[in-house]
């Protein structure tokens, strides 16, 4: 289960990292890790231009809920907020930000990264690099299998 | 009977549709139902063979669960976000 | 040795996660992960009003340099950025963010972990926790020898 | 020679003092000239036993480090902040 502050949000506007990690501050945690993903410039000397995002939004947003549901089963966390950015974006802007507030940091720390790998994996959510001269669309890695998912 | 089959990203540039109405028998199941879709967009094996993912009614599916009408099918290729 | 963008400071004003997090967005990156430690209410039952935070502060920018530079060595990172505030702090403020940035996302969340670790373990700043009905300096662990740092 | 010495949070509150000037022989090394503080603080000692630090010039110090006149020594309680 999800609690009530938690929250999971698309979005085609800029995402404020500072906004998405002190929306909500529980009064039983002392730490909350804040994962800032973004448009990166160079990748093994390729220069991208920009990216495109697109979502299948109703499942992306239920998978979300999901995760979140699952990250409370196995780590001691109070709070996900998870906001993810679709359409244009240039370099540097942000794309995602995972926001976990717990406790004690260690379960901050875990809980976060495993959001961001399996939000990777599996919230059905599609990026196409621009670079000069072509584009193409990110290949995701398949480690997923429908029946995980049942 | 009829259901809504969507593409994204990559399978709707394959396909060239984003949205379409796709006619099944009746008491087809996930895999054939799929199946079916391949068939008729024989670009998409050809382009995507294994990193295809489906979906029915919005949560990733496949085996033996059964179409019903109207029921809303995706095809899409392994997700590439964050 | 620290790069040109790493940055490490005290301040006795509030602390705004997301500014810290995004100062600098090297282009070889993808991910920040930022730590926002801050003033928790409620601990083991017990609530606390507020919390003075005082440093010696000359020896606390070294031992966060040191501590930089180290990260730097062990963790494939870009860029860390370390703010820690001092003075009197209310429930829920910010007392530090560790900001990292990194190519990619693993070493971020590792070299941010280690940081606030080792800064809990080795930079000069000692908290003072006021509750009802009394005041307390908070211990902090002594598993420091003075000759790891010779 | 005279150095200088610091004492913070929970020392600063046992001694009474922020900053001292204190009168050390020549040539001690800087285990001499702590025992020599924590002498004349009979209450650091006993209040926080285990848990001080020293630091000399900024540095976390101890040992057979030489102290020399104008240093400044830093006498306090493990740190606690984050």
């Amino acid at each position: 289960m999800i609690t009530e502050k938690d929250f999971f949000e698309l979005t085609t506007e800029p995402i404020d990292v500072g906004e998405v990690a002190r929306r909500f501050v529980p009064n039983d945690c002392g730490a909350t890790v804040a994962l800032d993903g973004y448009v990166r410039q160079f990748t093994k000397g390729r220069e991208t231009l920009y990216l495109e995002y697109e979502s299948y939004e109703p499942m992306a947003l239920k998978e979300m809920e999901k995760l979140i549901a699952e990250a409370h089963k196995q780590f001691e966390i109070s709070l996900v907020g998870i906001v993810h950015r679709l359409g244009r974006l240039e370099i540097g802007e942000t794309s995602v930000v995972i926001s976990v507030a717990a406790p004690h940091r260690r379960a901050a720390f875990e809980g976060c990264e495993w959001l961001i790998r399996e939000l990777k994996r599996t919230v059905p959510i599609w990026k196409k690099e621009i670079y000069a001269g072509g584009e193409t669309w990110v290949e995701g890695e398949k480690n997923l299998t429908a029946d995980e998912h049942r | 009977m009829i259901v809504e089959v969507l593409f994204f990203g990559a399978t709707a540039e394959a396909t060239g549709e984003r949205a379409i109405e796709f006619s099944l028998s009746e008491n087809v199941n996930a895999d054939e139902a799929f199946a079916a879709i391949l068939k008729s967009f024989p670009g998409l094996q050809q382009n995507f063979k294994n990193s295809l993912l489906f979906a029915v009614n919005q949560e990733y599916s496949g085996g033996d669960k059964i179409i019903k009408n109207g029921d809303e099918l995706a095809v899409f290729t392994a997700v590439s976000g964050g």
